[in-house]
């Protein structure tokens, strides 16, 4: 019931909004803030009634909705989706504030918002292959309006491609889950049913169906060499598109290795770790070093995206306890920290409307506040210890090292986290530090609206970095069971 | 012989209600016809409910006019929006439906 | 023995950092104060459990930080060495941070100085606090993290915002070694990350596994105390306000690399302390030289913080960890009493150049004698605290090698030497012309704290004496060396050499060397003065070709990787043109005539659909009769 | 032929004279006006049936209501002033398809075999009043509640909008 209410309120946002007249934009505004505000609140709620020790899916809800096909809904969180479906409630809520500096055509805007947002919900919520697949493709269509419409720069063609892209990872998955399909039997999309018959499945088989899966969620991560969407998509999108598609849609890819390529193909998996972790390992590196060349404020937090998903990669190849808790972790804390810097670059942006780095310069005597915010996000995002980056990085580089298939790829990322300080102090310094550029000399101070969206960030990278356990132990039973399903340890 | 004529005459009443309908360029004159049909059908209830001795049938006659009353008064005030907005009260001059 | 209170030690800094960056600026002048109280605080309590230490009993805090296939335990321990290590931090940064109120005056950013600054000392209590790798891990990057925040503190010069990223980066890639070593430690059978159990890990590791992973811990000990291949940034980090060179760059950060290793000391094989020592007297020999040629009071301070850091770890890589904790300590006192007073020159003065400076020991007597005091305990005069702890490595490089006590000796002679040139450039002779008022004393708020320090720099020194030696009680060593009659002779020769050669040519601008030499010495002393020209040479062999190299990726993922999927996309449209021609030419015509058919169709059906109701009605009518009729 | 058929000719005479001239009269208010002339013809025939209340709700609805009604609506049209509506384009079929739709029902009432006579007597109206509280309960609501519908949607119609006179 309660899963289902987090589906049901953005849809009851949905229709409302599209009741409401264009003109009543404070209307329109409130109606989205609530409906997102109200699924925060009821994530929360899930948190509380969570039941941390339980390995199985909880709050599960079924209906028949096609009983030919044996389709039916159904939905339910375990360890690995509570974390999901919170950040996703927490980033929706805070770039819906961050919404509220789109000038036009807000009717259409937040309509679409909210059917983004019931997506990606339904995207971490379903347990039913097909009601995920639906969910899946339905985040790609407000997505590509948000960035079609609203966007800047060469939006048509960003959007265009993520588009076109995304869709084309998400054949390749739709051709695994038919796969599955027509090999389960009973026929079936109960994904915990299909990971049940997991081992079933032959070898030959498993392997072109996790190649199938993989190619999905290789594209929404993004591995290299399937990331070249994610900078154009990034730097066109609207903030509070960049800060979705950073923090919660890059997600659904990894959350796509935990809850299906995994559970449904355990033994390709296990088979193809050291690919993984060779990927992870290039993202690391690659991502790091294509960011530090930017010099657009955007690109270069997107490709340092790229080199921070990277990690989720590198501690989902572990197969160790510390790995995995170091993947789901690194997903959360990362989707904090780069929607915070994607809202401090909005902030920039709205004020300047330019990205380019070397444009501004001593902004941290104009704007301490805003300086302090950018400084703490940097080093969240460099891993300083004591914020969530360096926990979710230090459990996953200790898991990943302790297997020995995979040790040497841990230590090439080891680069990362040098150039990861590289060019993090390099936005630092081109941004805050120096003698203020004439320019700015009158830039507005962050104002309480965009402080009130940062600040519940900047509480949970604190919290999550100084005391991780609470969010460990809600992970921890979840994941022992899956490592436990594919490598029977 | 009686009641077959009465019949006769209730459809006779209601085939000219039809021709009506389908002549009549008025909106009042379309609205006349349709009194016509409904009359014929009262005319019919209240025939049969003598011969079959129904007197439920009676009671239908009661409720085709006071539905006769409603069909006025909502065609009667569709009539005056029309000439308010239309400038037209003829019926084939209406043609928004038009393909 | 289990003590909570342990956290609140650094609890007491960290929560006068949280109120300064929360409230600072409503604070004013009193956050100065926020900052002192919350140190001093830190410093009472940790002289209120002096009694454990010294009964050799540790205190301990442990608490479970994350879980995984084993619960990662983060703790507090308060043994010997880290008792000494708090101290060291409270006092000195208590008593520095006193004289920052004056020094910092009238900083539009006082608050935040503060703020900083009390960070920075929760982060090396931490440290010092730390029971095992992680935590110390953890504090040691906060260190960093607040190095970089006050070398940068006056970030509107581009070269202290150079200077921050400089030690930042420089650190990290030693830290990043540390972070390895770490991994390699907790993963090595029977591996643990407490330091407790290192002498059990060292007896049950591999010895190849295990010089690795102290090499890797060595590696982050050469990057925080600036050691030979990663010392280039600490000169640069004189950047920042004199306090911030003071506490962190010499007295206490740059020290805990040397902490570290004496945390870590059993992990260290005999090869790896062979490394160690080479490194370490690379750095001091090679900085000292460098010391001498410098012409800026604080990186003169700076590249002697080397040297002596350099000394610490010489005598770590002799395994004479005691002595090289003991310099430690006197080291920190006396360095930190320098900085402040050269601090004190350049707040009378507002210069820090050499040749612009002279005669301050009239118009500055307080400032003048402290550093005199400082700089003959540095020098090592019998009876100051440098003396005894430099005696203490001088005996243990006797009974290590002979070469090596030569070596050591001709080091401090070299000391001597550079510092009694800074003193007397700076104190002595006719008074450089000064622009504006006259150079003043500095505030009694200022002065105060430098003949606290000037006590300490004199007298610390005799807690490690021979015949009375608390410290080594409190390390746990009883094998208290004596006092040697020559190594004390030799020393204080190589102080009377030194100073004389300093006033010499360092003061007096005399060249002593045979003409025939002076090419070679020239060149020599280019050498020096230009640093080796590391910096340059990690310019060109590091800098450049990481940038090129990211310059070079981002070219290859715009045109290549990315030039992949627009190829695909262009190929994909050339066949949708293809397949769009097949459709036009063939596929349309018959579609057209489909087309065409149902046009005709809909027009005549268009003639029907008048759009009038009437019309529709006879149709209905017409239908009707007809169905009657045809359907039975 | 008995007594009893001559009002019942003359009245079937009248209703259906009335009938044509209401479909036929090119103006429209001597076509009401023969509206009313059906409207009194059916209601003798009720009589002769022996509904006697049902006539008389006849004659004062209709006649009282709904025929006043329309010749208001008629004047209000200003319809009446137009002695002559132009003639529709599809009388002819027009009048095929309804002699064709007699000629269908005719047949269909001719085979039938009816009773001979109309059974006598009248309806007592306590009967009428019993049917409609009992047995036909719901449909007498509903058309109360069509009656509200009605009355709101016509106001709703016919008001005047905003920004029209």
């Amino acid at each position: 019931m309660l899963l289902t209410g987090l589906l049901l309120l953005p849809l009851i946002g949905l229709l409302v909004i599209l009741a409401l007249p264009k003109t009543a934009v404070t209307a329109i505004r409130s109606v989205a803030l609530l409906a997102t505000g109200a699924v925060l609140l009821l994530s929360i709620l899930l948190l509380g009634a969570f039941r941390s020790e339980v390995a199985a899916m909880q709050f599960v809800a079924q209906l028949p909705w096609i009983p030919q096909l044996n389709v039916s809904y159904h939905v339910g969180i375990d360890g690995i989706s509570l974390p999901m479906v919170l950040l996703t409630a927490i980033l929706s809520f805070l770039a819906c504030l961050g919404s509220f500096s789109i000038h036009e055509r807000h009717k259409e805007y937040f309509a679409l918002y909210l059917l983004l947002v019931i997506g990606m919900m339904g995207t971490f919520l379903a347990l039913d292959l097909f009601l995920f697949y639906i969910f899946w493709e339905l985040v790609l269509v407000p997505m590509y309006f948000l960035i079609g419409i609203w966007g800047g720069g060469r939006r048509e063609y960003s959007a265009f491609k993520f588009f076109v892209y995304t869709l084309a990872g998400s054949l390749a998955m739709l051709l695994a889950i038919l796969a599955l399909y027509w090999h389960a039997s009973p026929r079936t999309f109960d994904m915990v049913e299909l990971a049940r018959q997991g081992h079933a499945i032959p070898l030959a088989l498993q392997r072109l169906l996790f190649l199938g899966f993989f190619l999905g969620f290789a594209v929404k991560v993004p591995v290299f060499p399937f990331h070249t969407w994610l900078p154009d998509a990034h730097v066109d999108a609207p903030t509070p598109g960049s800060v979705l598609l950073a923090g919660v849609l890059l997600k659904m890819g990894g959350y796509g290795f935990f809850r299906l390529a995994y559970p449904f193909c355990p033994d390709a998996a296990w088979e193809f770790r050291w690919v993984l972790a060779a990927l992870g390992a290039i993202n690391i590196v690659y991502g790091a070093f294509v960011a530090l060349a930017q010099t657009d404020f955007k690109k270069l937090v997107a490709y340092s995206s790229v080199s921070h998903m990277g990690f989720v990669l590198l501690g989902l190849a572990s197969f160790t306890p510390e790995g995995m808790q170091g993947a789901l972790l690194q997903m959360f804390s990362h989707g904090l920290l780069t929607g915070g810097m994607f809202l401090l670059v909005g902030v920039l942006y709205d004020r300047t409307h330019t990205r380019e780095l070397s444009a501004f310069g001593g902004l941290g005597a104009r704007v301490p506040r805003y300086a302090g915010l950018l400084i703490f996000f940097s080093l969240g995002s460099l891993g300083l210890p004591g914020l969530s980056g360096f926990v979710a990085e230090f459990l996953t580089l200790v898991g990943a090292f302790q297997v020995p298939e995979i040790r040497w790829p841990t230590v090439l990322s080891l680069i990362g986290i040098v150039l990861a300080a590289a060019y993090m102090l390099k936005v630092i310094q081109l941004v805050l530090l120096g003698p203020l550029n004439k320019k700015w000399q009158a830039l507005q101070d962050l104002t309480l609206r965009e402080w009130l969206s940062l600040a519940p960030l900047v509480v949970l990278v604190l919290l999550i970095g100084i005391y991780p356990l609470g969010l460990l132990h809600v992970q921890e039973a979840s994941l022992q069971q899956l490592i436990y399903h594919v490598t029977g340890r | 012989m009686a009641v077959r004529t009465l019949v006769l005459l209730a459809e006779a009443l209601f085939c000219l209600g039809v021709y009506g309908l389908l002549t009549r360029r008025h909106a009042v004159g379309l609205l006349l016809s349709i009194e016509l049909i409904l009359n014929a059908a009262a005319l019919n209830f209240v025939l049969f409910s003598r011969v079959f001795d129904q007197v439920a049938a009676q009671a239908f006659t009661l409720f085709i006019i006071a539905l006769a009353a409603c069909e006025a008064v909502v065609g009667l005030a569709i009539i005056i929006r029309l000439t308010r907005t239309a400038q037209t009260i003829y019926a084939d001059e209406a043609t928004v439906l038009k393909g | 023995m289990i003590m909570p209170q342990l956290a609140l030690i650094p609890a007491f800094p960290l929560a006068a950092f949280a109120i300064l960056i929360l409230a600072g600026r409503h604070l004013g002048r009193w956050s100065a104060w926020l900052a002192i109280v919350a140190l001093a605080a830190a410093l009472g309590l940790t002289l209120t459990i002096w009694h454990a230490p010294f009964a050799g009993q540790p205190l301990i805090f442990q608490w479970t930080w994350l879980i995984g296939s084993q619960p990662w335990l983060l703790g507090l321990r308060v043994d010997g060495l880290s008792w000494i290590m708090l101290v060291v931090v409270t006092s000195i940064g208590s008593l520095i941070a006193c004289y920052s109120t004056g020094y910092m005056h009238g900083d539009p950013r006082y608050s935040r100085f503060f703020a900083y600054f009390s960070l920075f000392c929760a982060a090396m209590l931490g440290l010092a606090l730390a029971d095992n790798l992680l935590l110390l891990f953890i504090c040691w990057e906060l260190m960093g993290l607040c190095s970089y925040l006050l070398i940068s503190f006056w970030f509107e010069k581009p070269s202290a915002a150079a200077a921050g990223r400089k030690a930042f980066l420089t650190t990290r890639v030693g830290d990043v070694g540390l972070f390895a070593g770490i991994l390699c430690l907790a993963w090595v059978p029977h591996g643990s990350l407490q330091f407790a159990a290192l002498p059990v890990v060292a007896q049950q590791v591999a010895t190849p596994t295990l010089t690795l992973i102290s090499l890797l811990i060595f590696m982050g000990a050469v990057g925080k105390s600036a050691q030979f291949p990663l010392h280039v940034w600490l000169p640069d980090a004189m950047e920042g306000p004199t306090p911030v060179s003071a506490l962190i760059h010499a007295a206490t950060m740059v020290a805990a690399g040397v902490y570290l290793i004496a945390r870590t000391f059993p992990l260290f094989t005999p090869a790896s302390l062979h490394v160690v020592l080479t490194i370490g007297l690379i750095t001091h020999v090679f900085a000292g030289t460098i010391a001498l040629t410098m012409t800026d009071i604080k990186r003169v301070l700076a590249y002697s913080t080397l040297s002596q850091l350099g000394l610490m770890v010489v005598a770590m890589g002799i395994g004479a960890w005691p002595a090289a904790m003991f310099h430690l300590v006197t080291h920190a006192y006396f360095k930190a009493l320098l900085f402040l007073a050269a601090g004190s020159v350049i707040h009378a003065t507002h210069e820090q150049e050499l040749s612009k400076l002279g005669g301050l020991a009239r118009t500055m007597p307080i400032t003048s004698t402290v550093f005199l005091i400082a700089s003959l305990s540095m020098s090592g005069l019998v009876g100051l605290s440098g003396f005894w702890s430099k005696d203490a490595i001088l005996l243990a490089a006797r009974h290590y090698a002979p070469w090596l006590f030569w070596v050591l000796l001709g080091g401090a002679g070299m000391t001597t030497a550079y510092i009694a040139r800074l003193y007397l450039r700076c104190f002595y002779g006719a008074a450089a012309p000064h622009h504006g008022h006259a150079p003043h004393e500095s505030p009694a708020i200022m002065s105060l704290p430098l003949v606290a320090l000037a006590v300490g720099a004199a007298l610390v020194g005799w807690i490690g004496s021979p015949g009375f030696s608390p410290f080594f009680t409190l390390l746990g060593v009883h094998e208290a060396h004596g006092f040697d009659l020559p190594v004390a002779a030799l020393s204080t020769l190589a102080l009377a050499v030194g100073s004389t050669v300093a006033w010499i040519v360092g003061f007096r601008r005399r060249n002593l060397l045979p003409a025939f030499l002076r090419p070679a010495g020239l060149a020599l002393y280019r050498l020096a003065a230009h640093k080796y020209y590391v910096d340059e040479l990690y310019q060109r062999l590091l800098i450049h070709p990481v940038w090129a190299l990211g310059g070079l990726l981002s070219t290859f993922d715009r045109v290549v990787v990315d030039g992949a999927v627009n190829g695909s996309g262009r190929v994909g449209a050339w066949a949708s043109e293809v397949q769009a021609w097949i459709d036009r030419e063939i596929l349309d015509r018959c579609v057209n005539a489909i087309g065409t058919t149902t046009r005709g169709l809909g027009r005549v059906m268009r003639w029907i659909q008048t759009g009038m109701v009437q019309h529709y009605l006879l149709m209905a009518v017409i239908a009707v009769v007809v169905l009657a009729v045809t359907v039975r | 032929m008995n007594t009893a058929a001559v009002p019942l000719a003359i009245l079937s005479a009248l209703v259906l004279v009335g009938a044509l001239w209401v479909v036929t009269l090119h103006n429209l208010f001597r076509a009401a006006l023969s509206l009313g002339l059906v409207f009194l013809g059916i209601a003798g025939l009720f009589i002769c049936l022996g509904a006697e209340f049902l006539a008389l709700v006849q004659l004062l609805i209709y006649v009282g209501a709904i025929l006043v009604l329309i010749i208001f609506a008629i004047m209000l049209t200003n319809s009446w002033q137009r002695e002559t509506l132009p003639a529709s384009r599809q009388r002819l079929p027009a009048a095929l398809a309804a002699l064709a739709l007699f000629a269908l029902l005719a047949r269909a009432t001719w085979v039938l075999a009816w009773p001979a006579q109309i059974p006598g007597g009248a309806t007592r109206l306590k009967d009428l009043g019993l049917v409609l509280v009992k047995t036909l309960v719901l449909p007498f609501e509903v058309i109360s509640l069509i009656f509200v519908v009605v009355v709101v949607g016509a106001i709703a119609v016919a008001a005047p909008r905003k920004g029209q006179s």
